[in-house]
């Protein structure tokens, strides 16, 4: 267990039946609890830790602050009352919950969807993961002391919203993408705007590079720390970026194209240290790619055409028994939506399949043993969870 | 007939005089006629009496107020046009057993006669106040036949299912 | 790790320092991006009160609130929108029927009462009301179907030669189509004369339950056959999806529940009357649809009703003035079957004043419901119109219904412009058709196109077949032969063109243009001008005895004339419309039966 | 899938294989012979990735359907293995021991429908829901609507009205 720090104390002893012996009563241990009050910027949950000293011998992950039975609320709603509250199940990149509700709602109904709203959604993904990235590297940052990136990247993150704003109607919770289609095409003169706010991000993404990158500090407090040894990947469910930190080039959009993907030319991003340093560095790279398939999609994409399809009446709708998955790349990994329908007007059952049940919760869990205190926030940004997406 | 006497007046005053004169003689008529027409037709003649009983308030208040010629002036400026609809159809003669079309037929040939005896004398005077009076009183009784003309049409001309 | 550069680096950080902050100063009173979605508006004009919002709303936020008295087409229902709850997504407005819910951009309010988020838009006046950005859907609805799908008809060439009915009815798939268009409103209900539960019997379509929606269509009328064919369907006129796209295909959809139930089945859910016979009779006089339904409930009630029919056979005018290719003979039947079924005896060939008299009636029975439907042509009775050749419409409909010989020559005149005067020229037409092999019919109206009174596809579908429409043309005379051997006979119709028929108040302010003078050379003039009833068979007494309004016989909102024997209803009373005449029918009953049921008390 | 569905065929109970896109097939499999086909989707065939593990309430058969969601990232191939099991004795068999991610997803079910999970690391510790008492919430029959009007207080000053009956009380009361 202690895996990666191996020069630590010898405590807890390990009792006959392989499990720690702790009790609390000898006063060597103590539990901590690590949030939930943001501990880093990683959302309401938190991690209770038994430490010894500084050294963290056991860590479990608690969550519910958030729940408020999306999923169950979704079997309620009719198929068009769900899609305004998919969106809520995830803040900072909440556009992955519109498109993949959308599209499974599109596939068992036997909707097509117009071309070019397929370019507007996957512009919309892509800049709902340059916010979420945004908030990444001001995470990542922040956790490790680094305050000011985080206050630039919310800055930037602002200037996006403003985008999303003038093209969906809304900062956050856009509900643009909705059955059929999206809601309407770019704004005159969307492109102009959107490239002057890649221009200020890059000019403050060269900052990031001086400030957090080529950073003493930095390098020592993420380098070698919170390896994930890549042969855990699989039986514990890691994708994204954590996964491609690792050598492993995980990335729905380039396995499994969808939307158009497949007409952008891009290399996705691979590190290979597998810890702090690498998940955070190829989240930059990542970020940097999105930028450029942001400016691929206005180039490329058609404009001016019809952006949605007529529906049946919303109001009682249904759609014929049957089950899909659809997934996407999040910026944290593959976020899918399981929709099970019944022949009904409602949702039988809608799963969504975040990437952070995996990585914030088991994964989380091993990683934590051996760690120090100070090293936890970072470890738990590092991974770039989001609570909701656990507990939906 | 009416054009013979009314030739003959010096004052408007007389003029308008004779002319309620003519109504309430009309008006006579009409009541006379209500009960000899079937039951479910009397609202016909009934608003026939009526509108000549209106008629002659009018015509008493207008002699009676002080800026006369300036209603009859304020009239003139807007005249009725004749609308011909009826032409075709009216009878000078009440047919016997009358049904709604036919006391419609009668009261517009009555109405016609009227106007075009008053649009003759407004002709055959020269401008001034018996000019207008004259004027006025055609005009007058132009309205009228557009509301019969109206009701014509609601009766007569229903459309069909 | 560890190189001069790690730790230089970093302190460019601090050229930020001095860069302008980039935090607004007073964030009440930005401005939003032009389809932001802010608090909404409404047009309070433009909104019906449909409450589709509020059935959309995922959140519950919405409430119809009454801010005005209902009217045709509108509930009088205002959405109130309740802050709190709402989630600013928009599906309100995507969804709206009318497109008058829109969304301003303004988002920032500030104000300490919680209750000052809770109002209705367009009636609580608010700041943002007329802004012109803010978000509304582009182009139509997209949330529910635009259009109907076409109905399958007989081509021109395949119909103008027989009666036989044009219109297909809808297939199981157009009419689950159909039906899913239809967002539940019920602002039809209140339109239709018989108060039809449209919704409800739309909904049965969707979920294929034949049973049920006759049963609903039963409820309140017994005449869904006939109505799903010829109903003048007023409810579509004020139908929510009207105003963006069509309006729902109400009657179409009608007809297509009773053309998917058998007729034994139809008697099955239907059934016969459960009460035990009350010993009362019921007399009506007339078995057009007023008089049948009224027989209909009457005899569910457990009287015995006797209809007295002057015609060979029932009907009224479903039968005798409705052509059979808009109303075949056998759909009429199977309605009236249902009827007969529930032990209503219909005496056709009775005629009241010849064969019996009302004061029979009176005399014999416990009631008497008058339905006699507008059985006389009006005539123009411009010079010529009594010649030989001159014809009433609805004289010879009757008598092609009839199967008696009607003269059919090559040129033929219609004078009217509404339904009855496209009836009797696409029925001529077609004998024409059968007797030469073409068509010479020419129909001349006051109306123009504008004001047309006959419905717009009988418009259509007559020129299709072949006949001519004039518009806008007055009669003046019937020209009639003045020498030879034909003399006397009708040579022809000379009208004036009409140049304006109505003011701008709707007002009729005919004007002719004397120059433009046709004369259309026919050897027959029908005229389809109007048609009244024919109340010579109340005798003068009862003509006397009877309260009257202007023309027609007085009855008050029960359909009871002055006469407390006597009840009064359909054409007759209210003017020609079939669903009509069912609504009054129903409201007779319902009286006779108040009636007859305090008489049997005050036997006892 | 198709070729992968027909070879598993002659040793496994395969049923009701649904083709659902080229990249997404679900098959109904049995509860014994679960472990074993799971085991050799992940070492014999690429299946390495365990998409998901989740529940659906089939209150009216009385089943509940797990479905098992594995992914082939090579082939690019994602198969939904759904298990139906007795929804009054609602229990299945844990598979932390072949992805640890997995006793997450159990003690999630657990908690939501009320699936026992025999074995799986705390299984029976509170998850999402903390002091919970009610039916496990994710069942069918638990009326979210309910739970919370007994649970909150609207706040005053709600009513709506139906278009059809505000129409037909001012319009046609006694019709």
């Amino acid at each position: 267990m202690f895996s990666f720090q191996p020069d630590r104390s010898q405590y807890p002893d390990v009792g006959p039946d392989g499990k720690f012996e702790i009790d609390l009563e000898t006063g060597k241990f103590l539990k901590l609890w690590h949030g939930p009050n943001h501990p880093g910027i990683t959302g309401n949950m938190s991690v209770e830790l038994t430490v010894n000293g500084d050294e963290v011998v056991e860590g479990y992950t608690h969550v519910g602050y958030l729940h408020r039975g999306f999923e169950k609320l979704m079997e309620r709603r009719t198929f068009i009352q769900v899609f305004p509250i998919v969106c809520r199940v995830c803040v900072p990149e909440p556009d992955f919950n519109e498109y993949c509700y959308a599209a499974a709602v599109e596939e068992l109904a036997g909707i097509e969807v117009p071309e070019e709203a397929n370019w507007i959604r996957t512009l919309i993904l892509e800049m709902g993961r340059f916010n979420s990235y945004m908030m990444a590297m001001g995470g990542i940052a922040g956790a490790l002391g680094n305050g000011v990136i985080g206050q630039w990247m919310t800055y930037v993150r602002d200037l996006m919203l403003d985008r999303f704003e003038e093209l969906t109607g809304a900062r956050i919770y856009h509900m643009f993408i909705l059955p059929g289609g999206v809601r309407a095409g770019l704004p005159e003169g969307f492109e102009a705007r959107m490239e002057e706010v890649l221009q200020t991000a890059e000019r403050y993404l060269d900052d990031v590079e001086k400030v957090l990158f080529t950073n003493a500090v930095f390098k020592k407090r993420t380098k070698g720390v919170g390896y994930i040894d890549p042969k855990l990947f699989e039986s514990y469910g890691v994708t994204g970026p954590n996964a491609r930190a690792g050598g492993v080039a995980k990335d729905v959009r380039k396995d499994s194209p969808y939307l158009v993907y497949d007409q952008l030319s891009f290399e996705v991003p691979v590190e290979q240290d597998s810890d702090i340093w690498a998940r955070s560095i190829v989240r930059y790279r990542d970020l940097r790619l999105t930028i450029d398939l942001i400016r691929q999609i206005l180039a490329k994409m058609p404009k001016g055409g019809e952006v949605m399809t007529s529906l049946p009446n919303v109001l009682h709708w249904k759609i014929p028994r049957g089950e899909t998955y659809i997934k996407g790349e999040s910026s944290r990994g593959e976020y899918g939506y399981y929709l099970v329908t019944d022949g009904s007007g409602y949702p039988r059952r809608v799963n969504v399949r975040g990437p952070s049940y995996t990585h914030a919760m088991a994964l989380l869990e091993h990683l934590i043993p051996g760690t120090n205190i100070a090293d936890v926030a970072a470890l738990m940004v590092s991974l770039h969870t989001y609570p909701p997406e656990i507990e939906r | 007939m009416k054009r013979e006497a009314l030739s003959k007046l010096t004052t408007v005053e007389e003029v308008l005089e004779l002319v309620a004169e003519f109504d309430r003689e009309a008006h006579g008529f009409y009541v006379e006629l209500i009960p000899q027409v079937s039951k479910s037709i009397r609202y016909i003649v009934e608003d026939l009496a009526l509108t000549r009983l209106e008629h002659i308030r009018k015509i008493s208040a207008l002699a009676k107020s002080d800026d006369m010629r300036d209603h009859l002036k304020d009239a003139i400026m807007r005249p009725e046009a004749d609308r011909k609809f009826s032409d075709a159809v009216q009878t000078p003669e009440l047919m016997e057993n009358p049904d709604d079309q036919g006391v419609l037929q009668f009261a517009l040939a009555r109405v016609q006669l009227a106007i075009e005896e008053y649009a003759d004398l407004a002709a055959n005077t020269p401008p001034g106040p018996f000019h207008e009076v004259f004027s006025y009183l055609a005009n007058e009784e132009s309205k009228h036949k557009s509301d019969l003309e109206a009701l014509y049409y609601e009766i007569v001309h229903s459309g069909g299912v | 790790m560890g190189s001069l550069r790690d730790v230089l680096s970093p302190f460019t950080a601090w050229k930020h320092v001095i860069e302008t902050p980039v935090t607004i100063k007073n964030p009440i009173g930005r401005e939003a991006a032009d389809r932001y979605r802010g608090f909404h508006q409404n047009d309070t004009d433009k909104c019906i009160g449909c409450g589709s919002c509020e059935d959309i709303c995922q959140n519950a936020a919405i409430d119809m609130i009454p801010v005005d008295n209902p009217k045709d087409g509108d509930s009088g229902l205002r959405p109130q929108i309740d802050y709190g709850r709402c989630c600013w997504c928009a599906l309100c407005v995507d969804v709206c029927m009318t497109g008058s819910l829109t969304m301003s951009n303004e988002y920032t309010w500030v104000d300490s009462d919680p209750d000052a988020f809770r109002f209705i838009p367009g009636v609580d006046k608010m700041p943002w009301d007329d802004f012109e950005k803010g978000y509304e859907r582009q182009g139509d609805r997209m949330l529910s179907g635009l259009t109907r799908p076409e109905m399958a008809e007989l081509e021109p060439e395949a119909r103008i030669g027989n009666f036989d009915e044009i219109v297909a009815g809808y297939s199981r798939e157009q009419a689950v189509l159909e039906a899913d268009r239809c967002v539940e409103c019920g602002l039809c209900v209140a339109t239709c004369p018989a108060h039809m539960d449209i919704p409800d019997y739309i909904a049965a379509i969707r979920e294929g339950d034949y049973d049920l929606g006759t049963q609903i269509l039963y409820e309140t009328n017994p005449f869904s056959e006939v109505c799903g064919r010829v109903c003048t369907h007023k409810c579509e006129t004020v139908c929510a999806a009207q105003y963006e796209g069509e309006p729902i295909a109400i009657r179409w959809l009608k007809r297509h529940i009773i053309d998917n139930v058998s007729e034994e089945r139809r008697l099955e859910i239907v059934g016969t009357p459960q009460v035990l016979p009350t010993g009362q009779k019921v007399a009506v006089v007339g078995a057009g649809p007023a008089g049948l339904t009224a027989a209909y409930d009457l005899a569910r009630s457990g009287h015995a009703v006797t209809v007295f029919e002057a015609q060979d056979k029932p009907g009224g005018m479903m039968r005798y003035g409705i052509p059979e290719y808009r109303l075949p003979y056998d759909a009429l039947d199977r309605d009236i079957a249902v009827i007969k079924a529930q032990g209503v005896e219909i005496k056709t060939g009775t005629r009241i004043g010849t064969d019996i008299t009302l004061d029979q009636l009176k005399a014999d029975y416990d009631a008497t419901v008058l339905s006699i439907g507008l059985h006389l042509g009006r005539s123009t009775r411009v010079p010529g119109s009594d010649a030989p050749g001159v014809e009433a419409a609805i004289d010879l409909l009757r008598r092609i219904t009839a199967g008696e010989e009607v003269p059919v020559p090559k040129k033929v005149a219609v004078i009217g412009g509404g339904n009855v005067a496209m009836d009797i020229a696409r029925s001529m037409a077609r004998l024409q058709k059968q007797k030469f092999g073409e068509v010479g019919v020419t129909v001349t109206a006051l109306e123009d196109f504008d004001h047309f009174l006959a419905d717009k596809e009988e418009v259509t579908e007559s020129f299709e077949e072949g006949i001519e429409i004039l518009d806008a043309r007055g009669p003046q005379e019937i020209v009639t032969f003045k020498s030879g051997k034909r003399k006397g006979h009708v040579k022809g119709l000379r009208t004036w063109k009409v140049t304006s028929i109505f003011d701008e108040q709707g007002r009729f302010t005919p004007q002719y243009d004397e120059g433009d003078e046709m004369v259309h050379e026919v050897e027959m003039v029908v005229e389809a001008i109007g048609q009244m009833a024919d109340i010579s068979l109340l005798g003068d007494e009862l003509t006397e005895a009877l309260e009257w309004n202007r023309g027609r016989i007085a009855v008050d909102a029960d359909g009871h004339t002055s006469e407390p024997w006597l009840w009064g209803g359909g054409d007759a009373v209210h003017g020609p419309d079939v669903i009509h005449a069912v609504a009054d029918g129903h409201k007779i009953a319902a009286s006779v039966n108040v009636a007859l049921m305090a008489k049997a008390e005050a036997e006892k | 899938m198709r070729d992968l569905i027909e070879k598993l065929t002659p040793r496994y109970t395969l049923g009701n294989a649904t083709y659902q896109r080229a990249d997404l097939t679900f098959v109904d499999v049995t509860r014994d012979e679960l472990r074993a086909l799971l085991l050799e989707l992940r070492d014999k065939e690429g299946f390495t990735h365990l998409v998901l593990l989740t529940a659906v309430d089939w209150i009216e058969e009385g089943k509940f359907q797990l479905t098992y969601m594995i992914n082939n990232r090579e082939a690019d191939q994602t198969l939904g293995l759904r298990l139906y099991i007795d929804r009054n004795d609602a229990e299945g068999d844990t598979i932390h021991d072949i992805w640890p991610t997995a006793a997450t997803y159990q003690r999630e079910l657990r908690e939501m429908f009320g699936i026992a999970f025999p074995g799986s690391p705390r299984v029976d510790e509170e998850f999402i829901l903390e002091g919970w008492t009610d039916m496990p919430p994710y069942r069918r029959d638990f009326d979210t609507l309910a739970y919370s009007q007994q649970t909150y207080v609207e706040r005053e000053g709600r009513e709506t009205h139906d278009p059809r009956a505000t129409m037909k009380h001012k319009m046609y009361p006694e019709g």
